[in-house]
C-alpha cells in the first residue's frame, strides 16, 4: 500500500501555494481589488460634506474618520474571503488537506490583507492630507493602520467563516464582527489623535502589537473551527 | 471502546482500511441511517446506493470528516480516525458535488494548488494527467471557459496526481460524456487493482473489470455482488 | 425598626426627594423586566404543551397518516 | 465524577431535577426580592450627595453585575458544546443569550437613568456604559447568528464558537474602553465607595438584592431551558408521556 502514499509536501509548501493562489485570484479580479479602496476613499470624502469643510473641525475628526472608514472598507472586502471557495468546493479540499488548517487559514488571511488592508494603509496619507491631519501624525497613522488592519482581517475572517454557508447573509457579518473590532479602533484612532498632541505613544503601539500577536495566534484557529462548522 | 475493531467478522484476519461501526445520523428529525456497519478493504470498489435523500452524500462526508454530526465509530487501518486525522487525510482523496475548481484560474493553477495541499507535482505531471482525462492542451485555459463536464474532468485529474489510498467520490459521473465515463471507470479499476480502495455514489451502472461491492442505504447492509 | 425609616410620610416616600421620576422609573422598569422574563417562558411552556396535545389528538383521530407524517421534514416543529 | 457530568448532560434528568428545585428557588427569590426592595426603598438613608438616587443602585448594580456573568456562562457552555457535544449545554447557551441581552439592556437603561442627575445628560460615553453597550452588541450578534443558521446543530456550534471568541474579547474591550475613557475625560464619579460612607446599612441590602437578582436570572434561565428541552425532545417518549399526563391544558 505504501506505493500509493507518495512523497508528502511540507506545510510551508502548502502555505505558499495557498497564498499564491489567493493572490492570483485577487489580481485577476481587479475590480474586487479596487472596490474596497474606492469605498474607503468615498466614505472618507463624505465626512467633509456631511460634517463641515472647516479645516479645524476636520483636523479634529481626521484620525477617527480615517480609522472608521478603514474598518468599514475592510469589512466590505471580507465577503470574498471564503465565499467563492465555499461555492466551488475548494474549501472542502482545503479542509481535507493533511496540513494544519491553522497555516492554510493564515495564508488566506495574509493574502486578504495584502490585497485589501495594505492598499488602505498606503492610501491613508492622501486622505489624511485631505482631512488636514497634522503632518506629525502621518507616520503614526500609517504605523497604527499597519498594525491594526491585519487584526481587522483576522477577526473578520472568523465572522466570514461563521456565515459563509448562509444563504442570505445581509448585515449579519457586520453585526458579528464590528463589536469585536472596537479595541483596535479605539487604540488606533486614539494613537493618531494623541500623536499631534505630543503624547508619548509607546503604550499605544504596545497595545496594538499585543492585539496583533494575540489575533495572529488565536484568530486563525477560530476561523478554522468556524469553517469546519460551516461546511458541515 | 474495547479492541472490538481487531476482531473482524467478515475479513480473514486482515485489518480493513476503513471500518465504520454503528454509524448513526439524524437530519431534520429524520434518521438517515442507524447501526450502519461496513468495512472497506484494500482492493474494494464499493458503490453506495440509495434513493434520493437516503443519505449517500451525508455518509461520504461523515467518512471524510466534513460532517461531524453523527454517532458511531470510524477506524482507519484499525485506529480510530480522530486519533490520527492527518494520517487519514494524507491517504484520502475526496471529490464532492462541488468539484473544487476555481473558475477564475486555469486548469494548471487549480491543480497546482490542490496538489500542493497533498503531494508535490511538476507541470509535466499536470499535463500528462490532463491528457489522460481528455483535456490535452487545456492546461492554460481559464476554467470559466470550460463546460461543466470539462471542469469535472479537471477535478478528476487529481485522481492521477494525488497518490491517495482511499478515493471517496460523490456522483463523479453526472456531467461526464461517454468517453469521460469510460475514462473514469478505467481509472477506478486501475486504482483498486493497484491495491487502493474506492467509495463511490452514482446512479450510473458501473461497468468495471473488477469486483463491485454495494452498500445499500435503503436496505441498510453491505453485500457483495 | 420603624425609627430607621428613611421617610417620615407616604408623600415624602412617593416623592423620593427631587428624584421622583428617576427612582420610580427604575423600579418600574425592574418590575416589568422581572414579570416579563418570568411570564414569557411560562407562556411558551404552556403553548408547547397545548400544541403537542392538539397534535396528539389529531394524530389519534387520523390514525392512518401518522407514518406518512413522520417521514416528512416536520411542518410544525416550532424551532 | 464523569458519570455525574454526563448525567447532567441528559436533558430529561435536568428537566426533572429543575422541576423539583424550581418551587424552592422561586420562594427564595420572592423572599429575598421583597426584603431587598423594601429595605432599599424604605430604610436605606438618602445619600448626602446623590440623595434618593442611591436607591437606583439597588437595581442597577445587581442587574449589571449579573449581565457581566452572562458571557462567561455562554462561553463555558460553548466549550462544553464544542468539546463534548453536550446538547444540554447548547440549550442553556441558547436561552442565556436573550436573557443576557435583557439584563444588559436593563443595566444600560438604569445606568442612564442613574447617571442623568450626575452628568446632566441621559447618555454619557462613560467607560462602564460604553463597554456594556458593546457587550450588548456582541450578544445581539450571537442571537442574530443563531437565528440565521437553519440547522440547529450547526447553529449550536457556530454560536458556541462565537461566544468563546466574544468572551475572550469582553475583557479586552472593557480594558481598552476604560483606557480610552480615562484619558479622554476625567472619570465620572459613578462609584460611591470613595466619597460616601459605605456602612452595612448600605451594602447589606445590596448583597441581598444581588442574591435575589441572581436567583431571578437562574429561574428565568431554567424556565426557558425547560421549554427548549421539551421542544427539542418532543419526539422522545418521555416528553410524549409528559404531555399526555398534563391535565392543566385542554386540547
Amino acid at each position: 500500500m505504501t506505493a500509493l502514499a507518495g512523497p508528502q509536501v511540507t506545510t510551508f509548501t502548502a502555505f505558499r501555494a495557498t497564498l499564491r493562489r489567493d493572490l492570483l485570484i485577487a489580481l485577476t479580479r481587479r475590480n474586487d481589488l479596487l472596490n474596497p479602496l474606492m469605498f474607503f476613499l468615498i466614505v472618507v470624502s463624505l465626512f467633509p460634506l456631511g460634517v463641515s469643510s472647516d479645516p479645524q473641525e476636520l483636523t479634529r475628526i481626521a484620525a477617527g474618520t480615517v480609522w472608521v472608514s478603514a474598518l468599514l472598507a475592510s469589512m466590505l472586502s471580507l465577503d470574498n474571503l471564503y465565499r467563492a471557495d465555499y461555492e466551488d468546493g475548494s474549501l472542502e479540499q482545503l479542509l481535507l488537506s493533511p496540513q494544519p488548517l491553522y497555516f492554510m487559514v493564515l495564508a488566506k488571511n495574509i493574502a486578504h490583507w495584502l490585497v485589501s488592508g495594505l492598499p488602505v494603509v498606503l492610501l491613508a496619507p492622501l486622505l489624511a492630507y485631505m482631512l488636514y491631519l497634522p503632518a506629525d501624525a502621518y507616520w503614526t497613522l500609517m504605523l497604527t493602520l499597519l498594525l491594526g488592519t491585519p487584526v481587522l482581517s483576522l477577526f473578520g475572517s472568523i465572522g466570514v467563516a461563521l456565515t459563509v454557508g448562509l444563504g442570505s447573509r445581509g448585515l449579519i457579518l457586520a453585526v458579528i464582527v464590528l463589536p469585536l473590532t472596537v479595541p483596535v479602533l479605539i487604540i488606533g484612532a486614539k494613537a493618531v489623535a494623541d500623536a499631534s498632541l505630543g503624547v508619548s505613544l509607546g503604550m499605544h503601539y504596545a497595545l496594538l502589537g499585543a492585539l496583533l500577536a494575540l489575533s495572529l495566534s488565536l484568530a486563525p484557529l477560530a476561523s478554522a473551527a468556524a469553517l469546519k462548522i460551516s461546511v458541515n | 471502546m474495547s479492541d472490538s475493531h481487531i476482531h473482524n467478522p467478515d475479513a480473514s484476519g486482515a485489518v480493513p482500511l476503513l471500518r465504520a461501526h454503528a454509524l448513526f445520523c439524524e437530519r431534520d428529525d429524520r434518521v438517515l441511517f442507524s447501526g450502519l456497519d461496513f468495512d472497506v478493504q484494500a482492493g474494494d470498489l464499493m458503490q453506495v446506493q440509495g434513493s434520493n435523500g437516503s443519505g449517500k452524500t451525508t455518509l461520504l462526508r461523515i467518512l471524510c470528516g466534513l460532517n461531524g454530526s453523527y454517532e458511531g465509530e470510524l477506524y482507519w487501518r484499525g485506529v480510530p480516525i480522530e486519533e490520527d486525522r492527518e494520517g487519514f487525510l494524507a491517504s484520502l482523496l475526496y471529490l464532492g458535488h462541488r468539484v473544487g475548481v476555481n473558475k477564475i484560474l486555469t486548469a494548471r493553477e487549480n491543480l497546482r494548488w490542490s496538489c500542493a495541499l497533498h503531494s508535490p507535482v511538476t507541470d509535466n505531471d499536470i499535463e500528462t494527467a490532463l491528457a489522460r482525462v481528455g483535456l490535452a492542451g487545456y492546461a492554460d485555459v481559464i476554467c470559466r471557459n470550460m463546460s461543466a463536464g470539462q471542469q469535472q474532468r479537471v477535478s478528476l485529474a487529481r485522481l492521477l496526481l494525488n497518490p491517495a489510498t482511499l478515493w471517496v467520490l460523490d456522483e463523479p459521473f453526472t456531467t461526464l460524456d461517454v468517453h469521460g465515463v469510460r475514462t473514469l471507470e478505467s481509472l477506478l479499476a486501475e486504482h483498486v487493482l493497484a491495491g487502493g480502495a474506492v467509495l463511490v455514489t452514482t446512479h450510473h451502472p458501473l461497468a468495471v473489470p473488477c469486483t463491485l461491492r454495494r452498500l445499500n442505504l435503503d436496505t441498510r447492509g453491505a453485500n457483495n455482488s | 425598626m420603624f425609627e430607621n425609616l428613611a421617610f417620615s410620610s407616604v408623600t415624602e416616600f412617593l416623592q423620593m426627594g427631587k428624584y421622583t421620576f428617576h427612582v420610580w422609573s427604575v423600579y418600574g422598569l425592574f418590575a416589568v423586566f422581572v414579570t416579563v422574563n418570568l411570564y414569557l417562558p411560562r407562556a411558551a411552556h404552556r403553548q408547547f404543551i397545548r400544541e403537542q396535545k392538539r397534535r396528539a389528538l389529531r394524530d389519534a383521530q387520523t390514525a392512518q397518516p401518522i407514518e406518512a407524517d413522520e417521514g416528512r421534514p416536520d411542518a410544525n416543529g416550532g424551532e | 465524577m464523569w458519570q455525574w457530568f454526563f448525567r447532567l448532560g441528559s436533558p430529561k434528568w435536568f428537566y426533572e431535577l429543575s422541576g423539583r428545585w424550581l418551587p424552592w428557588l422561586v420562594v427564595a427569590m420572592t423572599v429575598l426580592l421583597t426584603i431587598g426592595i423594601v429595605w432599599a426603598l424604605l430604610f436605606v438613608p438618602a445619600d448626602y450627595q446623590q440623595g434618593d438616587t442611591i436607591r437606583i443602585m439597588y437595581v442597577h448594580v445587581p442587574v449589571a453585575s449579573i449581565s457581566l456573568a452572562c458571557f462567561p456562562l455562554m462561553a463555558v457552555a460553548g466549550v462544553i458544546t464544542l468539546v463534548w457535544k453536550m446538547k444540554l449545554a447548547d440549550m442553556v447557551a441558547k436561552c442565556a443569550a436573550p436573557i443576557g441581552a435583557w439584563f444588559t439592556a436593563v443595566a444600560l437603561a438604569t445606568g442612564a437613568i442613574w447617571g442623568q442627575p450626575i452628568w446632566g445628560t441621559w447618555w454619557a460615553w462613560d467607560a462602564r456604559l460604553t463597554s456594556m453597550l458593546i457587550q450588548f452588541f456582541l450578544l445581539i450578534g450571537v442571537i442574530a447568528l443563531r437565528s440565521a443558521i437553519e440547522s440547529p446543530d450547526a447553529a449550536a456550534r457556530a454560536c458556541a464558537l462565537l461566544s468563546v471568541v466574544g468572551a475572550i474579547n469582553v475583557p479586552i474591550i472593557k480594558y481598552s474602553v476604560e483606557w480610552w475613557n480615562t484619558l479622554h475625560q476625567p472619570a465620572s464619579s459613578f462609584s460611591m465607595a470613595e466619597d460616601s460612607p459605605f456602612g452595612p446599612e448600605i451594602w447589606v441590602p445590596l448583597v441581598i438584592m444581588i442574591f435575589a437578582v441572581y436567583l431571578f436570572f437562574v429561574i428565568s434561565l431554567i424556565l426557558s431551558t425547560r421549554t427548549e428541552i421539551l421542544v427539542r425532545e418532543r419526539r422522545s417518549q418521555w416528553v410524549v408521556d409528559l404531555v399526555a399526563a398534563d391535565k392543566t391544558q385542554g386540547a
